[in-house]
C-alpha cells in the first residue's frame, strides 16, 4: 500500500514536471511546479524524511512558489497570448536540441543507475520512530560539524537581501529613466 | 576519531534513550568542535563578516558613509592577518589538521589561497572606486557584496566536505551575479548578470546532482572519507557523479567546453567585477579542484590534460579574433584557465603524489595572475572613463605617446600574461609546466606551451597599437582622476615584477610542506 | 661582483634615464654614452682579470634565488643566481661591452624621435645580452635570453622601416617559439638532474645516454638554430635586418645572433657531446648550405642592407660549420669568427646607415661613384668589405682559415663546398662595392653628398683598429679561449670514444 | 516501504532530465528558473535516496545525516537563487519590457567591432 502511494506520488511529480515544461502560460507552469513539489514531498515522507517533507512544503510551496507567482503577476505575464515560445509544438532547432540533451542526460544517468551495483539493502529494516532525519540530531550536527556552512548560509541570505535590493529597487527619481534613449541625459546629470 | 562518527554515535545513543539528550556529551561535542584551531581557521572569514556588518551599519547614518573605505580596507587587512597566521604558523609536520568535525582544513595552503583571494578582492575594489556613476546610491551595497565573495572563496578553498564547499560556492556566486548586473541601468550589464546567473544556477544544479549520485554510491560527502572508500569510487554511479561535479567546477573555472559564457559575461559586467571574476573565482575553483583532484581516476588524467590543451587553444584563438580589449582579456582568461588545468591533470595523473607540487604551482600562477590580470583590468576601467571607443585595440593607438605611464603598465601586464621572463607570468608558467612535466605529460606540455606563442601574437598586437601606431584623429579626452585606480595599477605592477624577479618570497620551501 | 655590475649597471642606467627630461636629447645621449662607457671600462677590467689558464668558469658569483617544488627528497630544486665567465664567453662579453658605446654614438644619425625610449631599450638590451653570456644557471640564462628579445622588438617596431610591424612580429614569434621548446627541455632537465646549475648540468647531461641527449639536444638546438639563424629558419633575419634602425641592426648582427651560436657551443656541444657528435655531419651540411645559399641570396639582392643581411646568413654558416667540425681549430675559429662577424658586419651596417641617412635609399642602382664624393666613407666601406671577405691581414681571414682547416680535418667534402662560399662572398660584396662606390656619378642626388663627420669617423675607428689587431695578432684573443675550448674538445673526444665503443658492442652483438 | 534505492534514483534522473530539457527548450526566463528549481529538487531526491540507502545499510535505527542536512541547505539556496533570479528578471523587464531569453543579444562576438 505504502509502495503504491510512493509510485503514485512519483508519477504525479513526473507528470507535473512535464506540465511545467510544456505549459504555455507561466501561471500554469507555477501551479504545475507546485504539484510536482507536493509529489516530491510525499516521496520524502514515505522514504522516512519527515522534516524534509515539511520544509519542502513550507519553503517551496509556501515561499518560493509564491515568489514566482508574485513576479509573474507583477510583470503581468499571465496572459497566454503574450507567450511566444510555445515549446515543442513550434518546431525549430532549439526545442529539439533541448529535448535531445534532456534525453541524453536521462539515458546516461538511467544507464548508470541500472548498472549502479548498489549494495543490496538488508531485508526487514523498518524506519526508526524519529524518521531518518531526527530533528535533534540534525540540529546538533548543524550547530557543530556544519557550523561553518550554517553561518555561511546566514551571510548568504544577508548578501542576497542586499543584492536583490540593488537589482530590484525602483530607480530613484533623478536616475529613473526607463527608456534607454534618455540614458545619456541621466549620465550627464549624475556626473 | 572523526567527529562525524561522534555525532552519529551520540545520535544512536539518544535515539536508543528515547530522544533525551545527554548534556555532558553535548558539551563535550561542542568543546571538541570549537577548538583553538577552529578559531584560527575561521578568523579570516569572521573578520570579513564583521566588516560586512559594520558596513551595513555605516549605511544607516549619513555621517558614517565616509569611513566606508577604511572599514573595507580594515576588514581585508584583518582577514589577511588571519591568513598570514595560517600560512606562517601552521606546523608542517604530521597529518593535516581538520576542524569543525572535519569539515574545514587548517593548513598553510589555505592561508596562501586566502591571501590570493584577498588580493583579488582588494585589486577589484580599488579599481571600483569612482568607477560607477549612476549607481552611486548603491556603493555601500557594492562594497558589502564585494566583501562577501572572498568569504565564499575561502570556504571553497578550505572545505573538506561537499556541504561546506557548496555553501562556499553559493557565497561566492550570488554576490557576483548581483555585481555583474550592478550597472542595472545598462542593458549589457543586466544581460551579463542574467547570463551568468542562469548558467551558474544550471551549473550548481549539475554539481548537486553529481554530488547526490556520488553520495549514494559511496555513502559520504567528506573528502577525507572519500579518499578512504577505495573501490566504491570506481562504480559507474560514482564516476557519473564525479563527472557531473567536475563539469560544474569546470564551468566556474571556464574550461572548454564550459567556457561559452565567459566572453559575454566578462564584457558586460562592470570592469572591476570582471576583474574579480577572472581572478578570484578562478582561483577558488582551482583551489577546490586541486583538493578534490584525487576523485579523478588516474586513467582520466590524460583526458584532463587534453581538455587543458583544448581550452588553451580555444581561448587563444578566440582572443586572436577580438577587437575589444576587454573581450580579448576575457578570452585570454579562458586560455589561462587551460594552463592552470595542467596542475589538476598533473595531480590526478600522479595519483596524488604530486598534489603538493601542483598546488604550489597553481598558487604561484594564480598569485601572479591576480596582479597581472587585475592590473590590466584596472587600467581598462580607468580607460573606460574616456568613452566606449577607447577600449578597442584601435582606440588604444598612440597611447604610448599620449599616456606613457598607462601604456607602460599595460605593456608590463600584457608581457606577463604572455609569460615573458622577469614578470610574474613567466614564473607561474614555469612552475605549472614543471608540475606537468613531473607528471610525465611532456607532449601535452609542449602542445600547451606552443599555444602560448599564439597568445603572444594577440598580446603583442595591443603593444603594437599602443607604441608603434600613430593615434587616430580626434582629441583624446582629459585623463580621468582616479587615484585609487592609479594606486591599484602601481601596486599590481610592483607585485608582477616582484614575483617575476624574486619569486623566492612565494616559492621558498616555507610555502607549504 | 664585477659580473653583476656588468649586467645591472645598464639597467640602473635605464632607470636613471627615465627621470631625465625627455626633450634634452643631447643630455640623454651623453648620459647613456657615459653608462655604456662605464660598462666598457668594467669589461676591460674583466678582460685583464681573466685568467686564461683556467678552463672552467671563473670570477663566479653564486647566490640563492628561489626553490622549485619537487616530489622527491629533498623536496625542491634550488635555482641559483649564478654568474661566471670562461673562455667561451669572455670574447662575447668583451665584444658587447666594446660595441655598445659605439652604438650609442651612432644614434644621433637615425634616432630623431622618441629618443628617450630608444636609449632606455638600448640599455635594457645590454643587460639582457650580458646576462645571457654570464649566466651560469639555466633558469637565469633563459630569463635573460627572453628579456633580450623585448628591447629589440620595440626598437624594430617603433624606429624601423616601412614593413616594421610585420618584421617585428615575425622576429618575435619565431624566436619565442624556439625558446619555449627549450624551456620544456630545461624543465625536464632540472626534474631529472635535480639542478639548474649549468656546470653541474653539463657534467650530468654529458654522462647520460645518447637517447636522452638526443632529445634534449634537439630542443636546445632548435631554439639556438632559429636564433643564429641556421638555414631553414633564416627568413626572419633578412626582414628584421632590413627594417631595423641602424643601431638595431648593429646589435642584432654584432651580439644578438651570437647568442644563438654561443648557445650551440655551450649547450649543444658542451652539454650533449654525444648528440653533437652524432649530428655533426648534419650540422656541417647545414652550415655549408648556409654559406652557399646565403651567398646566392645576397647576390640576388638590390637593396644593399638586405644584401649584408643575407651575407650574415652566409657568415654564420661558417661559424656553425667550424663549430660542428668538432676539431680544435674549428672550434677556435668559429669562436673567433663570431667576434669577427660582429665587427665587420657591424661596421657595414653602420656605414649603410650613414649613407641612408643622407640619401634615404638603399637601392644599389641609386648609387654609383660615391667614392669620388665621399672618400672617407669609401675607405671605410672598402675596409669593411675586405675584412668581411677575409683578406689576409684582417680579422676575417684568420677565422675563416681556421674554420676551413678544422672542417677539412673532419669532412673534406663539406669543407670543399664551403670553400666555394669564400669565392661567392668575394663576388657579391665586391660587386656591391663596385656598384656603389666606383664608376661615374650617375645620379644627380649623389653629387652633393656630405662625407662622414668627425663623430661618424670616431665611432668607426675603434672597430677598424680592432679588426686589424685581430688580423695581425689573433693569438692575443685566442689565448683566452684555449683552455676552455681544449676542455670542450676533450669532452667531445670522450663522447666519440663512447659512441664508437657502443657501436662496436652493437656490431659484435648482432651476429650472436 | 520496500521501494529499492534504484527507483528513487530513477525518479530523480527523470526529473533532472525534464529540468535540463526544459532549461534548453524554454525561452521565458521565469520558466527557465522553474526548470532550475526542478533540477535542484531532482538533486535533493538523490541525496534523500543516498541517505536512506546508507542508513538502511548501516542497520536498524541508524541514520545518515549528511543527506538531509545537504537537502536543507539546498532548499535555502534554492530560495536564494529564486530571489536573485527573479530580481534579475525584474531588472531585465524594466529595460526591455520582456522576459524572453532571446532579448539577451547585446553581447555577441563582433557586436563591438
Amino acid at each position: 500500500m505504502v509502495d503504491l502511494i510512493f509510485y503514485a506520488a512519483a508519477t504525479l511529480s513526473v507528470l507535473a514536471a512535464l506540465g511545467v515544461v510544456l505549459a504555455r502560460n507561466p501561471v500554469h507552469s507555477v501551479l504545475w511546479l507546485l504539484a510536482s513539489f507536493v509529489g516530491i514531498a510525499t516521496t520524502y515522507l514515505l522514504s522516512g524524511f519527515q522534516f524534509l517533507a515539511a520544509i519542502q512544503v513550507l519553503v517551496y510551496g509556501g515561499a518560493i512558489m509564491v515568489l514566482f507567482l508574485f513576479v509573474v503577476m507583477l510583470l503581468n505575464l499571465g496572459d497566454p497570448d503574450a507567450e511566444h515560445d510555445a515549446p515543442v509544438m513550434q518546431g525549430g532547432l532549439t526545442p529539439r536540441l533541448g529535448i535531445g540533451i534532456g534525453c541524453i542526460v536521462a539515458a546516461l544517468t538511467l544507464l548508470t543507475v541500472a548498472n549502479a551495483n548498489l549494495a543490496q539493502l538488508p531485508e526487514g529494516v523498518v524506519l526508526p520512530i524519529g524518521g531518518l532525519d531526527p530533528l535533534k540530531q540534525m540540529a546538533l550536527a548543524m550547530f557543530t560539524q556544519w557550523t561553518l556552512a550554517f553561518e555561511g548560509a546566514s551571510v548568504l541570505l544577508l548578501a542576497t537581501a542586499v543584492g536583490v535590493l540593488v537589482l530590484a529597487k525602483r530607480e530613484r527619481a533623478s536616475v529613473a529613466v526607463s527608456p534607454p534613449q534618455t540614458l545619456t541625459a541621466a549620465k550627464e546629470e549624475a556626473a | 576519531m572523526s567527529l562525524i562518527t561522534i555525532v552519529q554515535e551520540s545520535a544512536l545513543q539518544t535515539t536508543a534513550q528515547g530522544g533525551a539528550f545527554d548534556p555532558e556529551s553535548t558539551q563535550q561535542l561542542f568543546a571538541n568542535t570549537f577548538t583553538g584551531d577552529a578559531a584560527r581557521a575561521l578568523a579570516p572569514m569572521v573578520s570579513l563578516t564583521v566588516g560586512i556588518l559594520v558596513l551595513l551599519v555605516c549605511e544607516l547614518f549619513e555621517g558614517l558613509k565616509k569611513i566606508r573605505p577604511a572599514v573595507f580596507l580594515g576588514a581585508i587587512l584583518a582577514s589577511a592577518w588571519g591568513c598570514w597566521g595560517l600560512w606562517q604558523h601552521t606546523p608542517e609536520i604530521g597529518a593535516p589538521v581538520r576542524v569543525l568535525g572535519g569539515t574545514l582544513l587548517v593548513s598553510q595552503q589555505v592561508g596562501v589561497w586566502g591571501m590570493v583571494f584577498l588580493a583579488a578582492t582588494l585589486v577589484a575594489w580599488m579599481q571600483a572606486r569612482k568607477y560607477y556613476r549612476q549607481e552611486a546610491p548603491f556603493l555601500g551595497e557594492h562594497d558589502v557584496l564585494m566583501l562577501t565573495a572572498p568569504i565564499g572563496m575561502m570556504m571553497m578553498a578550505g572545505a573538506q566536505d561537499l556541504i561546506t564547499f557548496f555553501i562556499g560556492l553559493e557565497l561566492l556566486s550570488i554576490p557576483l551575479y548581483c555585481l555583474a548586473a550592478f550597472r542595472r541601468v545598462r542593458n549589457d550589464s543586466v544581460e551579463a548578470g542574467l547570463k551568468y546567473f542562469v548558467l551558474g544556477a544550471f551549473g550548481v544544479a549539475m554539481f548537486l546532482y553529481g554530488a547526490g549520485l556520488l553520495y549514494t554510491a559511496t555513502g559520504t560527502m567528506s573528502l577525507p572519507e572519500l579518499r578512504q572508500v577505495g573501490e566504491a569510487l570506481e562504480s559507474p554511479l560514482a564516476r557519473t557523479g564525479i563527472a557531473l561535479m567536475l563539469g560544474s567546477l569546470f564551468f566556474k573555472a571556464s574550461i572548454f567546453p564550459f567556457h561559452l559564457w565567459v566572453p559575454d559575461v566578462y564584457q558586460g559586467s562592470p570592469t572591476p567585477v570582471t576583474s574579480l571574476m577572472a581572478t578570484g573565482t578562478k582561483a577558488a575553483a582551482f583551489a577546490f579542484l586541486l583538493e578534490a583532484a584525487f576523485l579523478v581516476p588516474v586513467s582520466a588524467a590524460t583526458l584532463i590534460g587534453v581538455l587543458a590543451v583544448l581550452t588553451l587553444a580555444v581561448g587563444n584563438f578566440g582572443a586572436l579574433m577580438q577587437k575589444d580589449l576587454k573581450r580579448m582579456l576575457a578570452w585570454s582568461g579562458i586560455a589561462h584557465a587551460g594552463t592552470l588545468l595542467f596542475t589538476v591533470a598533473a595531480s590526478a595523473a600522479s595519483d596524488g603524489l604530486l598534489s603538493a607540487e601542483a598546488t604550489q604551482a597553481a598558487v604561484l600562477y594564480m598569485a601572479a595572475y591576480v596582479f597581472t590580470a587585475g592590473g590590466a583590468f584596472a587600467l581598462l576601467s580607468w580607460l573606460e572613463a574616456d568613452g566606449e571607443h577607447h577600449t578597442t585595440i584601435d582606440g588604444l593607438r598612440g597611447l604610448g605617446q599620449r599616456r606613457p605611464g598607462m601604456a607602460a603598465g599595460m605593456t608590463l601586464f600584457l608581457l606577463s600574461l604572455g609569460g615573458i621572463p622577469a614578470t610574474g607570468g613567466f614564473i607561474g608558467k614555469f612552475f605549472v609546466f614543471g608540475a606537468a612535466v613531473q607528471a610525465d605529460m611532456i607532449a601535452l606540455s609542449i602542445a600547451g606551451i606552443l599555444l602560448s606563442v599564439v597568445a603572444l601574437g594577440y598580446y603583442l598586437r595591443v603593444v603594437i597599437a599602443m607604441w608603434m601606431q600613430p593615434a587616430k584623429d580626434g582629441q583624446a579626452p582629459p585623463m580621468a582622476e582616479r587615484p585609487w585606480a592609479a594606486a591599484c595599477v602601481g601596486f599590481c605592477a610592483a607585485m608582477v615584477v616582484a614575483i617575476g624577479v624574486l619569486p623566492g618570497f612565494l616559492s621558498g620551501s616555507t610555502l607549504f610542506p | 661582483m664585477l659580473l653583476s655590475l656588468l649586467i645591472f649597471i645598464p639597467l640602473l642606467g635605464a632607470l636613471g634615464l627615465l627621470v631625465l627630461p625627455s626633450d634634452r636629447h643631447d643630455l640623454m645621449r651623453g648620459y647613456t654614452l657615459a653608462v655604456t662607457l662605464i660598462v666598457a671600462v668594467l669589461g676591460a677590467m674583466l678582460w685583464f682579470q681573466f685568467d686564461a689558464s683556467i678552463a672552467t668558469q671563473q670570477l663566479t658569483e653564486n647566490r640563492h634565488w628561489f626553490l622549485i617544488p619537487y616530489h622527491d627528497a629533498p623536496g625542491f630544486v634550488e635555482v641559483r643566481y649564478a654568474l661566471g665567465v670562461d673562455g667561451i664567453s669572455i670574447l662575447l662579453v668583451a665584444l658587447t661591452a666594446f660595441l655598445m658605446p659605439l652604438v650609442v654614438l651612432s644614434t644621433p644619425g637615425h634616432v630623431k624621435h622618441r629618443v628617450k625610449e630608444f636609449l632606455v631599450w638600448l640599455l635594457v638590451m645590454q643587460t639582457g645580452m650580458m646576462g645571457v653570456f654570464l649566466a651560469m644557471d639555466l633558469v637565469l640564462f633563459y630569463t635573460f635570453w627572453e628579456v633580450s628579445l623585448v628591447p629589440l622588438y620595440f626598437m624594430l617596431g617603433i624606429w624601423g622601416g616601412e614593413r616594421r610591424l610585420y618584421a617585428t612580429v615575425k622576429f618575435f614569434l619565431y624566436t619565442v617559439a624556439g625558446s619555449l621548446v627549450m624551456l620544456i627541455a630545461a624543465v625536464w632537465m632540472y626534474l631529472h638532474f635535480h639542478t639548474t646549475s649549468i656546470p653541474e648540468l653539463t657534467e650530468l647531461a654529458a654522462a647520460s645516454s645518447l637517447e636522452v641527449q638526443g632529445w634534449l639536444f634537439a630542443a636546445f638546438a632548435l631554439a639556438f638554430a632559429i636564433k643564429v639563424p641556421v638555414i631553414p629558419f633564416h627568413t626572419w633575419l633578412a626582414d628584421a635586418h632590413t627594417e631595423a634602425p641602424t643601431s638595431g641592426s648593429v646589435i642584432l648582427a654584432g651580439v644578438l645572433l651570437k647568442m644563438g651560436t654561443y648557445g650551440l657551443l655551450r649547450f649543444g656541444i658542451g652539454m650533449f657531446p654525444q648528440a653533437a657528435v652524432a649530428s655533426s655531419t648534419a650540422f656541417m651540411i647545414l652550415g655549408a648550405v648556409g654559406i652557399v645559399y646565403g651567398a646566392f641570396l645576397a647576390m640576388a639582392q638590390t637593396d644593399v642592407k638586405r644584401l649584408v643581411a643575407c651575407s650574415s646568413v652566409s657568415h654564420l654558416g661558417y661559424v656553425v660549420l667550424g663549430m660542428f667540425a668538432l676539431t680544435q681549430s674549428g672550434l677556435r675559429g668559429s669562436l673567433l669568427q663570431m667576434v669577427n662577424h660582429g665587427l665587420s658586419t657591424g661596421l657595414l651596417f653602420l656605414l649603410i646607415g650613414m649613407i641612408y641617412e643622407r640619401r634615404h635609399t638603399r637601392e644599389l642602382k641609386d648609387y654609383g661613384g660615391v667614392a669620388a664624393v665621399m672618400p672617407v666613407f669609401a675607405f671605410f666601406f672598402v675596409f669593411a668589405v675586405l675584412s668581411s671577405v677575409g683578406l689576409p691581414g684582417l680579422n676575417g681571414f684568420i677565422g675563416e682559415w681556421m674554420i676551413l682547416l678544422g672542417s677539412f680535418q673532419a669532412n673534406p667534402w663539406i669543407a670543399g663546398i664551403a670553400v666555394t662560399g669564400v669565392i661567392f662572398g668575394a663576388v657579391y660584396l665586391l660587386r656591391a662595392t663596385r656598384l656603389m662606390l666606383f664608376g661615374e656619378v650617375t645620379n644627380e642626388a649623389n653629387q652633393k653628398l656630405q662625407d662622414l663627420n668627425l663623430r661618424e669617423v670616431g665611432l668607426m675607428v675603434p672597430i677598424a683598429v680592432l679588426c686589424v689587431w685581430i688580423g695581425v695578432a689573433p693569438n692575443m684573443f685566442l689565448d683566452r679561449t684555449t683552455a676552455s675550448l681544449d676542455l670542450l674538445a676533450e669532452r667531445v673526444e670522450a663522447a666519440q670514444t663512447t659512441l664508437e665503443l657502443s657501436a662496436a658492442e652493437a656490431s659484435t652483438e648482432v651476429p650472436r | 516501504m520496500s521501494v529499492p534505492t534504484e527507483h528513487l534514483l530513477i525518479l530523480s534522473a527523470i526529473l533532472f532530465s525534464i529540468g535540463v530539457a526544459g532549461f534548453f527548450i524554454r525561452r521565458n526566463l521565469i520558466v527557465v528558473l522553474m526548470c532550475i528549481e526542478l533540477m535542484l529538487n531532482a538533486a535533493n531526491l538523490a541525496f534523500v535516496a543516498g541517505s536512506r540507502h546508507n542508513a538502511f545499510l548501516a542497520g536498524q535505527d541508524q541514520t545518515d545525516l549528511e543527506g538531509p542536512i545537504m537537502v536543507t541547505f539546498v532548499i535555502v539556496v534554492a530560495a536564494v537563487e529564486a530571489a536573485v533570479g527573479l530580481a534579475l528578471v525584474i531588472a531585465l523587464y524594466r529595460r526591455k519590457q520582456s522576459v524572453d531569453l532571446r532579448e539577451l543579444t547585446e553581447l555577441e562576438d563582433g557586436s563591438h567591432a
